[in-house]
C-alpha cells in the first residue's frame, strides 16, 4: 500500500501539493487501489510523519518537496525495506527514488508567452520561498521573455525566505500590485499557496497571470494566460503504479519537456487569450529545446542567471 | 474563602476543569461529525498503546516538562512568562551552536555542554524582558510576546544566512555523530528490551531531574523561599529585604533557562539540526501544563505527560481519521480556558458545597477568640 | 428579631432608615449578624464599634454595595430593595466611604457627575453640574476647584468631593464611614460644622467612627456594634464614654497604659536631614531630623499620609533616601544594595510594619514560614543555600506559646489567623530578635482591646530593657499613652517635638495641621489650606 | 524611491493598516474599561474565518461580515465571562482564546470545505469591492495631490473607510459622551463607578462587545477585503501588532491611527523590498518585519515616553475578598 505525505500548504493549494494529490486520486480511480495519505502541519513534524508512514508499512512513501531532503536522509536508512520517493530534490540512499523536473524549460515557454502578451514591455515574477529551485523558475522565465523581446523588463520578487512564503496570499497580492505599479502587465507566480493571492490581484487589476504546477487556468478564466504545469501528478501516479508492479527504480529521474514532465496548460479556459502567434512560437521553441537547439540555462547548476532581472 | 480541603484544591478542581474541557472538545467533535468516543479510543491507543506511542508521548512530554516548569517557576514569582516559545527558540540556537562548534567525541560530553548552551541562550533571551520588568516596569507579558516574534525573525535570519547548510531548506548542518543522543530504543536495547524507533531519548531523564531540582529550589532553598515570597506580595518582599528586581530577574533567568533546555530534547535529541521552528508551540503548551499542574513540579510532570499523550494521540487521530491536528490545539485552548480563566466557575460552587457540607467538623483555624 | 428602640423616642415620624434583621457573611466570616436599627430623620446617628465589628459592612449593605444574606431595608417607612448603589441613590441615600471612591485622574467635576450625568452627551451635563456645584459649595462651605485633578488634592479636599457627590445626587440621608480618620482635629471640627448645617436642612446623617469623643460631641443617638452584632442603641446625652467603651468591647476597659518613667541612655538612632522622593518625583520627606535614645519611645504623630510611612520605610530599608542616618554612631547606607531591609536587620533594626497583611506577613505562607520572614538567611534557620525547616518550625512553636498566639498551630496559613493573632506573630518575630532599635507602625490597628493591652505591654517591656523604640501611629491616644517624647510630622517635615506631659491634643492637632506657632488662635481656614496642599493621602 | 513608489507604498500602507487599526481601536475600548485583551489575534482570526466561510457559502460578503462579527463577539463574550463574571485572569483567557481561534478555524474549515483548512477563493459579491471616492477620476490629473487622492486614498474597500471613520468616532464616544466618561472611569477605578450607581459589569460587557465588533470587522477585512478567502493563521500576529500599536498610542484614538499607519507602513515596505539598502549597510527583511515588535519593546522600556495603562487594567473587580 503506497503512502503520500502532503507537504505544508495543504493538498488544496491549487498548485504543487494539489497536483500530487490529483495523481494519487487518479491512481485510485484507475486501479481501485488504496493508499495512505497524511498532511504535514509543521516543519518539525516531517520526521514523525515519515516514520509513522514507514512504521505503518506504507511502501513506497512519497514525500513532496525539497524541504524533506535532510529528514529523508536520516530516516531512510532506518527502514531499508521501505522505498521512498522524493520530489524536487535528490537524496542519495539506496532505497530512495529522486524525481526532479526541468522547470526552467517550462518556465522558458511561459516567459515567451508573457513577452508576446505584454503591451507595456514589462513582465514580472512572484516567487514563493527564495531558494535556488524558485530562482530556476524565474531564470527560465526571464530567458524566455528576453528571447521574444530583448528589451523587455522582467521584475522579480520573492515572497520570503522561509516556508511561510508558500502560504501568504496577502503578501502575494501586495507584491503583484507593486509590480503592476511598476508597469508589469503579465505576472507569473511560482509561489504555492501564495500564488492564489497573486492570481487574484492580477484578476482584480485586470492583467494577465500565469499559474504554476497545477493547471490553474480555471481560477480566473478572463486573465489566466496559461499555467506552467509540472506533472507531479504523473510522477506520483507512476511511482504508485511501479511500486504495485514491483518495478520501482531508485535513483534520480528528471522529467522535462520531452517526457512531458513540464508543459504549458492549454484548455478551454484560456483558448480565447492564447493567440495564434503564441501557439506557434511556443511549439517551435519546445521542439528546439527538445532537440537541444535551444539551451535553457538551469539556475541551480551555476547558482546564477545569465540574463538581467 | 479557603475552607476547602487541600486535595480538592490540587486535584479535584483541576480534574473537573479537565473534564469540562474534554466534554466541550467532545461536543466540537460531534459537531464536525466525528464520534468522540471513537476518537478518544484512537487517541488513547495511539498515545499509550504501543512502545511507538509511548516513545512519542514521552518525547513530547519531555518538551512540555521543560516549558511547563519554565512557566511554573515564573508563576511562583507572579510573572506570566508567555515567552517560553522564544526562549526555547533561542535555546535551540544555543544547543545547535554548541553541537556544531565542536566535533564531539561522545554524547556524554556533548550533553552537559548542550545543556549549558540551551540554558544560557534561553536565559539570555528571558533576561531582557526580565530586566525591563524589574527596572523599568515594562509589562512582561507584552515584552515576552514581542520577544517571541523577534526570536523567530532572528532564527529565520540566521538560518537563511550564516547558519544555513547547503541545500535549499533553511536549516543548519546536521550535528556530528558524537552529539547525537541515545534514543530510548538504543537504551532499552542495551538491556535487551525492544523499543520502537521514536525520538524519546535521554533528555527525558534530564527533564525528570529538572523537576526534582525545581522542587528543591522552590521549597527547600532560600532563593525559592524568596521567589515564592515575592510572588505572594511585593511589598512584603521588600519589607523582608528581598530585592524584587533581583528576584524577578533571577526567576526569569531560571524560567528562560528551563524553556531553553527544551531544545536539548527537540533539537539535539530529535532533529539533530537547527530548524526554523523547533519549538512547535511547546512554549505555549507550557502555560496549560503549568496551570493544570498548579505550578508544582509533580503536577507539571503529570500534566506534561497528559499533554504529551494528547499530542501523540492527536497525531494518530489525524492519521486515522479526517480530524486535523488542530483538534489538539482546541483541546489545549479549552484546558487553558477552563483551568486558567474560568477557574472560578468551578471553584465557587465547589467551595460552596464544601462550606455547606463541611460545616459540622470545624475546620482548623476557626477563631479561638 | 424586632427592631429595638432603646431611645424611647415616641414614634412620631417614620424612621428615615430602618434595618431589620440584616445578616452578612464573607465566606467563613460572619460580618453582620441579625442587625436591626432605626435612624430618625433629621438626626445625626452615630455607629461605633471596634475594628472589624462590621460597621462598614452594614453601611455598605444599606448603600447597595454589598448584598445582605438576609434582612430588610426600610426607607422613610417604605420597604426598599437595594440591590445596588443605583437603588440606594434613588432612595436618597448617599455614602462617603472609608476609602474614597474617586477616579484619580479625573477632575472634581467629572467625578461629581460620574453616574449622574443628564443625557448621553457630556458637555451639557458638565456645564450644568458646574453651576450646581458652585451653588452647593457656597451653601455648605464646601469649596473645591471643579477643574482640579483628584490626584492633586489632599485628603480633606477629596473628602469634600465625596460629600459633594452625595449632595449632587440629592441625598437626604448621608452616611459617612470614619470620615475623621484622615483628618486633623481642626479639620474634623470643620466637617462637623458642615454636618450640623446639613442636619439643620433636615438631612439625616449616619456617622461611623470609633472615636468616642466625636460621638459625644456631635451625635443625637448612638448605636454600638460588637463582633458583627448590634449591642445597643442609646441617646447620646444619656450615655457616657465609659459606658460606650464597655458596650463596644464587652468588658470594662482601662483607657491608659501603665508604665514607669523613661530612663533614656545614649543615642541609638540619629537622623539628620533625611529626604525621600517617591516614584512620581514628589518629595515625601523634606529633611527630617530626629533621634531616639536607649530606653525611650519616640512617638511620631501625624495625619496619615504626611510622610510617617515613608520614614518607617526608609529606616526599615524598604526605600531609598538621602541625608544621614546613624545607628549607634555608625552611618547607614541610604541607597544602593546595602540600604535594604536585610542589611538593616543585620545591623540590629527590627521592624513591625504598618500593614501586617501587605508587608509583615505572607498571607499564604504557613505560620512557621512567616516566623522566618526577613530572617530567612539567619544561620539558625539555614544550612548553606537550603532552609532548615525543622529548626524554623521548632522556633515557631516556641514563639507561639510565648506570645499566646491562637490557635497554637504552626502549620496554619497566616491568613487563617485573626487580625490580632497575625499581629502577635509579627510582634513575636520582631521583638524576639533583641534589636537595638524597634521600628513599629500602627501596632494595634485592627486589633482587639485585649491584644492591644498585650502588645503595648510588650513594647514598653522592650523599652525597659533599654532598647530604642520609634513608634508611628495615627491614633493620637496611642501616641499619648505610649510615647516618652512625641514628634509631629506634617507634609514630610517634623513640625515640633513635645513631651506628653507638657502638651495637649489641641496643640498636637495644630502641629498635625502644619501650624507651628501653636500659641495663637488659628482659623479653620488656615488649617484647611495647609492640609489641602500637603498632599496627604488616604492610605490603602 | 520615486513619487510613484511612494504613492504605491502609501496605498499599500492604508490597506495593511486597516486591520491593525480596527483591532487597535477594539483593544482600546476593552482596555480603557479595564479588560486587557491579548485575544485580539484570536478574535480577528475567527472572524476572518467565519466571514470568508459564510461569504463563500452564501455568495454574499455582507452575510459573511455579519457572521465574522458575530463570531468575534461570541469570543468577546467568553472573554467577558471569564474576566468579568468569573473574575479570572484576563491574560490567560486571552491566550486561551487565541488558541481556540487558531484550532477552531482550521477544524471547521476542514469540516466544511475539506481544503486543508482554508476556504475557497472568494470572488464577485463574496468579496468587498473597492470604492472610488468622489471625483477620484477627475482629480487624478492634479499634480502631487491628485495621485495622493485618487491612487492612495481612493479605491479601497468600504471597511477601510469604516476603520478611518472609527477613529474620530472613538474619540467622540470616549471623551464627549456619558458612556465614554463611565468607560474611562471604570478602567481607572471601578469602585468609583460602582458606588456612583453604575453597573461595572454592564459597562465592561459593553466595552468588550464593542471590542468584539471592531476586531470582527478587522478580521472580516482581512479575509474578504485584503485577501480573497481564509487561510490558516492568516492574521499572522496582527493582533499582537495592534496591541503594540495600542501601547504605542498610549490608549488614545488619534495616536492609535498614527501607530497603525506606521506599522502598516513597515509591513508595506517589507513586502516590497527583500532588504533595505541604506548605502552603508543593508537591513535584512527579517529585521524590518520584526521592527514593530522591537519598537514596542523600546516604547515599553520607557525610552520613548512612558505608556501608563488604565490603572484598573488586568485586575478583576472584586468587592468581597
Ligand atoms: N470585602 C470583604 N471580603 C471579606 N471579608 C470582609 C470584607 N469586608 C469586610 N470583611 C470582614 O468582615 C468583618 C467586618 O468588617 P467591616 O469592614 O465591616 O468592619 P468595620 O467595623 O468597618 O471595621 P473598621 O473599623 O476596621 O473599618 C471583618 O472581619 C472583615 O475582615
Ligand atoms: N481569608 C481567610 N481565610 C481563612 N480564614 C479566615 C480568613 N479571613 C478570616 N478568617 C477567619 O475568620 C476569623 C475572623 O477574622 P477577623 O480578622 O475578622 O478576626 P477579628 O474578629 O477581627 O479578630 P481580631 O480581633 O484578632 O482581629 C479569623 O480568626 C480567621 O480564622
Ligand atoms: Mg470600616
Ligand atoms: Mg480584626
Amino acid at each position: 500500500e503506497p503512502g503520500l505525505i502532503i507537504d505544508l500548504g495543504g493538498k488544496f493549494d491549487k498548485s504543487f501539493n494539489e497536483s500530487a494529490y490529483t495523481g494519487a486520486q487518479r491512481w485510485v480511480e484507475e486501479t481501485g487501489g488504496d493508499y495512505v495519505e497524511t498532511e504535514l502541519q509543521s516543519e518539525a513534524q516531517r520526521e514523525q510523519t515519515m516514520r509513522r508512514m514507514a512504521e505503518r508499512g506504507a511502501n513506497p512513501v512519497v514525500v513532496l518537496g525539497f524541504a524533506n531532503a535532510s529528514t529523508l536522509e536520516k530516516v531512510a536508512p532506518d527502514y531499508p525495506d521501505t522505498n521512498f520517493v522524493i520530489i524536487d530534490e535528490q537524496v542519495d540512499q539506496p532505497n530512495v527514488k529522486s524525481i526532479k523536473f526541468a522547470e526552467h524549460e517550462g518556465s522558458y515557454l511561459a516567459g515567451m508567452m508573457a513577452a508576446i502578451a505584454s503591451e507595456t514591455g514589462t513582465v514580472s515574477f512572484v516567487g514563493g520561498m527564495d531558494v535556488p529551485l524558485i530562482r530556476k523558475f524565474a531564470c527560465g522565465y526571464a530567458q524566455g521573455a528576453k528571447a521574444v523581446n530583448e528589451d523587455i523588463e522582467v521584475i522579480q520578487n520573492m515572497t520570503g525566505t522561509t516556508p511561510a512564503a508558500w502560504n501568504d496570499p496577502v503578501k502575494g497580492g501586495e507584491l503583484t500590485r507593486s509590480q503592476i505599479s511598476q508597469g508589469s502587465d503579465v505576472v507569473y507566480a511560482a509561489a504555492g499557496g501564495t500564488g492564489v493571492g497573486v492570481l487574484q490581484a492580477a484578476a482584480d487589476e485586470g492583467i494577465y497571470a500565469i499559474g504554476v504546477d497545477s493547471n490553474q487556468n480555471y481560477m480566473h478564466p478572463e486573465t489566466m494566460l496559461t499555467s506552467m504545469v509540472k506533472r507531479v501528478d504523473n510522477a506520483v501516479y507512476d511511482a504508485f503504479e511501479a511500486a504495485e508492479a514491483g518495478t520501482l527504480e531508485t535513483g534520480l529521474e528528471v522529467l522535462d519537456l520531452e517526457s512531458e514532465g513540464v508543459a504549458l496548460a492549454m484548455d478551454e479556459n484560456n483558448e480565447d487569450l492564447v493567440t495564434e502567434e503564441m501557439r506557434t512560437a511556443i511549439d517551435e521553441a519546445k521542439q528546439q529545446i527538445i532537440a537541444g537547439e535551444i539551451e535553457v540555462h538551469d539556475y541551480t547548476e551555476t547558482d546564477s542567471c545569465p540574463v538581467e532581472m | 474563602m479557603t475552607k476547602m480541603p487541600r486535595w480538592a484544591d490540587i486535584a479535584l478542581i483541576p480534574l473537573i476543569n479537565l473534564a469540562l474541557a474534554l466534554l466541550v472538545a467532545g461536543i466540537v467533535l460531534l459537531f464536525i461529525g466525528q464520534n468522540p468516543v471513537e476518537a478518544l479510543q484512537i487517541m488513547v491507543r495511539g498515545a499509550v498503546g504501543s512502545t511507538y506511542g509511548w516513545g512519542y508521548t514521552l518525547f513530547y512530554a519531555t518538551n512540555f516538562i521543560f516549558t511547563g516548569l519554565a512557566v511554573a517557576v515564573a508563576f511562583h514569582a507572579k510573572l506570566f512568562n508567555i515567552g517560553g516559545e522564544g526562549q526555547a527558540q533561542l535555546g535551540s540556537l544555543g544547543v545547535a551552536l554548541v553541537c556544531l562548534a565542536v566535533p564531539w567525541p561522545h554524547w556524554l560530553l556533548a550533553l552537559p555542554a548542550a545543556i549549558v548552551g540551551g540554558a544560557v541562550f534561553g536565559a539570555a533571551w528571558a533576561f531582557i524582558p526580565a530586566y525591563l520588568q524589574a527596572k523599568r516596569g515594562s509589562h512582561i507579558v507584552i515584552t515576552t510576546i514581542m520577544f517571541n516574534f523577534i526570536a523567530s525573525s532572528l532564527l529565520v535570519y540566521l538560518l537563511v544566512s550564516t547558519l544555513k547548510a547547503p541545500g535549499m531548506a533553511p536549516e543548519s548542518a546536521r550535528f556530528p555523530e558524537g552529539a547525537w543522543l541515545p534514543s530510548a530504543r538504543e537504551l532499552f536495547a542495551s538491556i535487551g528490551i525492544e523499543f520502537s524507533r521514536a525520538p524519546l531519548n535521554v533528555s527525558f531523564l534530564v527533564a525528570l531531574l529538572a523537576c526534582w531540582l525545581v522542587w528543591l529550589l522552590l521549597w527547600r532553598t532560600r532563593l525559592g523561599y524568596e521567589i515564592r515570597a515575592l510572588g505572594h506580595s511585593e511589598p512584603a518582599a521588600r519589607y523582608a529585604g528581598i530585592s524584587p528586581p533581583r528576584i524577578v530577574i533571577i526567576a526569569m533567568l531560571i524560567s528562560g533557562a528551563l524553556a531553553g533546555l527544551m531544545a536539548v530534547n527537540a533539537v539535539m535529541g530529535e532533529q539533530e539540526r537547527l530548524l526554523q521552528d523547533n519549538v512547535l508551540g511547546a512554549g505555549f503548551v507550557g502555560i496549560a501544563v503549568a496551570l493544570m499542574g498548579r505550578s508544582h513540579p509533580v503536577g507539571v510532570l503529570l500534566a506534561a505527560i497528559l499533554f504529551g499523550a494528547l499530542y501523540q494521540g492527536g497525531a494518530e487521530l489525524e492519521f486515522e481519521t479526517s480530524v486535523p491536528r488542530q483538534m489538539i490545539i482546541v483541546i489545549q485552548a479549552l484546558v487553558i480556558l477552563f483551568t486558567g480563566a474560568l477557574d472560578n466557575m468551578v471553584r465557587e460552587p465547589v467551595t460552596g458545597l464544601f462550606l455547606r457540607y463541611g460545616k459540622r467538623k470545624p475546620a482548623p483555624g476557626t477563631p479561638a477568640e | 428579631m424586632a427592631a429595638h428602640d432603646d431611645t424611647g423616642r415616641p414614634d412620631t415620624a417614620a424612621p428615615a432608615i430602618e434595618l431589620k434583621g440584616i445578616s452578612k457573611a464573607f465566606g467563613p466570616v460572619q460580618a453582620n449578624k441579625d442587625i436591626s436599627i432605626r435612624v430618625m430623620p433629621g438626626t445625626i446617628h452615630g455607629i461605633i464599634g471596634e475594628n472589624g465589628a462590621g460597621k462598614s459592612t452594614l453601611m455598605s449593605i444599606l448603600y447597595g454595595f454589598y448584598k445582605a444574606d438576609a434582612g430588610e431595608i426600610w426607607v422613610h417607612g417604605a420597604r426598599r430593595e437595594i440591590p445596588d448603589s443605583q437603588a440606594a441613590i434613588a432612595a436618597g441615600i448617599g455614602m462617603v466611604f472609608q476609602h474614597f471612591k474617586l477616579v484619580e485622574n479625573f477632575t472634581v467635576l467629572e467625578n461629581v457627575v460620574l453616574g449622574a450625568e443628564e443625557g448621553a452627551r457630556l458637555t451639557p451635563s458638565l456645564s450644568k453640574a458646574r453651576k450646581l456645584l458652585k451653588q452647593l459649595s457656597e451653601e455648605y462651605e464646601l469649596h473645591v476647584d471643579p477643574d482640579a485633578l483628584i490626584q492633586d488634592l489632599g485628603v480633606g479636599m477629596q473628602q469634600r468631593v465625596e460629600i459633594l457627590k452625595a449632595l449632587y445626587r440629592q441625598a437626604d440621608i448621608l452616611i459617612l464611614d470614619e470620615p475623621t480618620g484622615v483628618l486633623t482635629p481642626a479639620e474634623a471640627d470643620h466637617l462637623f460644622r458642615i454636618l450640623e448645617g446639613l442636619k439643620r436642612e433636615g438631612k439625616t446623617i449616619i456617622l461611623i467612627t470609633h472615636k468616642l469623643r466625636e460621638i459625644m460631641e456631635i451625635t443625637d443617638t448612638v448605636s454600638v456594634m460588637r463582633l458583627g452584632e448590634m449591642t445597643a442603641t442609646v441617646k447620646t446625652p444619656e450615655t457616657s464614654p465609659e459606658q460606650l467603651a464597655e458596650l463596644m468591647v464587652g468588658r470594662k476597659v482601662l483607657l491608659r497604659v501603665d508604665k514607669a518613667p523613661a530612663r533614656p541612655g545614649e543615642t541609638v538612632l540619629q537622623v539628620d536631614n533625611l529626604k525621600v522622593t517617591d516614584s512620581k518625583g514628589v518629595e515625601r520627606l523634606r529633611g527630617v531630623s530626629l533621634n531616639v535614645r536607649k530606653g525611650e519611645i519616640l512617638g511620631i504623630a501625624g495625619v496619615a499620609g504626611n510622610g510617617q510611612s515613608e520614614l518607617l520605610e526608609v529606616l526599615g530599608g524598604m526605600r531609598e533616601g538621602r541625608g544621614s542616618v546613624q545607628l549607634n554612631g555608625q552611618e547607614l547606607d541610604l541607597s544602593g544594595t546595602k540600604s535594604d531591609a536585610r542589611t538593616r536587620r543585620r545591623r540590629g533594626i527590627a521592624h513591625v510594619p504598618e500593614d501586617r497583611q501587605r508587608e509583615g506577613l505572607i498571607m499564604d505562607f504557613q505560620a512557621w514560614e512567616n516566623v522566618g520572614f526577613g530572617y530567612h538567611d539567619d544561620p539558625a534557620y539555614c544550612r548553606g543555600m537550603f532552609m532548615d525547616n525543622a529548626a524554623l518550625r521548632k522556633d515557631t512553636e516556641r514563639k507561639i506559646e510565648k506570645f499566646d498566639v491562637r490557635p497554637a498551630n504552626a502549620d496554619l496559613a497566616a491568613k487563617s489567623f485573626s487580625g490580632g493573632n497575625q499581629q502577635k506573630l509579627v510582634i513575636a518575630r520582631e521583638l524576639e530578635r533583641n534589636p537595638d532599635l524597634l521600628l513599629v507602625g500602627q501596632p494595634t490597628r485592627g486589633v482587639d482591646i485585649g491584644a492591644i493591652e498585650f502588645i503595648h505591654q510588650q513594647i514598653v517591656a522592650l523599652r525597659d530593657e533599654g532598647k530604642a523604640v520609634l513608634l508611628v501611629s495615627v491614633e493620637l491616644d496611642e501616641i499619648m499613652a505610649l510615647s516618652d517624647r512625641i514628634a509631629v510630622m506634617f507634609d514630610g517635615s517634623i513640625m515640633g517635638e513635645r513631651l506628653p506631659s507638657e502638651t495637649s491634643e489641641r496643640e498636637l492637632g495644630l502641629l498635625m495641621a502644619g501650624i507651628s506657632d501653636t500659641s495663637r488662635e488659628h482659623s479653620i481656614k488656615e488649617v484647611e489650606e495647609n492640609l489641602a496642599h500637603s498632599g496627604g493621602k488616604v492610605m490603602t | 524611491m520615486d513619487f510613484l513608489t511612494i504613492i504605491q507604498i502609501g496605498d499599500s500602507t492604508i490597506r495593511l493598516a486597516t486591520p491593525l487599526l480596527l483591532a487597535c481601536l477594539a483593544g482600546l475600548f476593552s482596555e480603557r474599561s479595564g479588560i486587557i485583551d491579548i485575544g485580539l489575534e484570536g478574535k480577528m482570526l475567527i472572524s476572518a474565518f467565519f466571514s470568508a466561510a459564510v461569504a463563500a457559502l452564501t455568495g454574499s460578503v455582507w452575510l459573511g461580515l455579519l457572521a465574522g462579527v458575530a463570531a468575534a463577539v461570541i469570543f468577546s463574550l467568553i472573554h467577558g465571562l471569564a474576566s468579568i463574571t468569573f473574575r479570572g485572569d484576563q491574560l490567560i483567557s486571552g491566550v486561551a482564546l487565541n488558541f481556540l481561534a487558531s484550532g477552531m478555524s482550521v477544524l471547521i474549515a476542514q469540516d466544511i470545505f475539506a481544503q486543508g483548512g482554508r476556504t475557497p477563493s472568494l470572488s464577485g459579491d463574496a468579496r468587498f469591492a473597492s470604492l472610488d471616492l468622489p471625483f477620484a477620476e477627475a482629480l487624478s490629473g492634479v499634480p502631487i495631490l491628485g495621485p495622493i487622492y485618487s491612487d492612495m486614498l481612493s479605491g479601497h474597500t468600504i471597511l477601510v473607510y469604516v476603520a478611518l471613520l472609527a477613529v474620530p468616532a472613538t474619540w467622540y464616544v470616549l471623551f464627549r459622551t456619558r458612556f465614554g466618561l463611565r468607560l474611562r472611569a471604570v478602567g481607572e477605578n471601578p469602585g468609583a463607578v460602582d458606588t456612583a450607581g453604575v453597573s461595572v459589569k454592564r459597562l465592561r460587557y459593553g466595552a468588550v462587545l464593542i471590542c468584539g465588533l471592531l476586531s470582527g470587522l478587522g478580521g472580516a477585512y482581512l479575509s474578504t477585503g485584503l485577501a480573497a478567502g481564509f487561510t490558516q493563521e492568516m492574521t499572522a500576529g496582527r493582533g499582537y501588532i495592534a496591541l503594540a500599536a495600542l501601547i504605542f498610542a498610549k490608549w488614545r484614538p488619534w495616536q492609535a491611527l498614527g501607530a497603525c499607519l506606521l506599522f502598516g507602513f513597515l509591513q508595506a515596505v517589507s513586502n516590497r523590498f527583500n532588504s533595505i539598502d541604506l548605502i552603508l549597510f543593508e537591513i535584512p527583511n527579517a529585521f524590518v518585519l520584526a521592527l514593530p515588535y522591537i519598537l514596542t519593546v523600546v516604547i515599553l522600556a520607557g525610552f520613548v515616553g512612558r505608556a501608563v495603562p488604565p490603572r484598573a487594567g488586568g485586575t478583576p473587580y472584586v468587592k468581597e475578598r
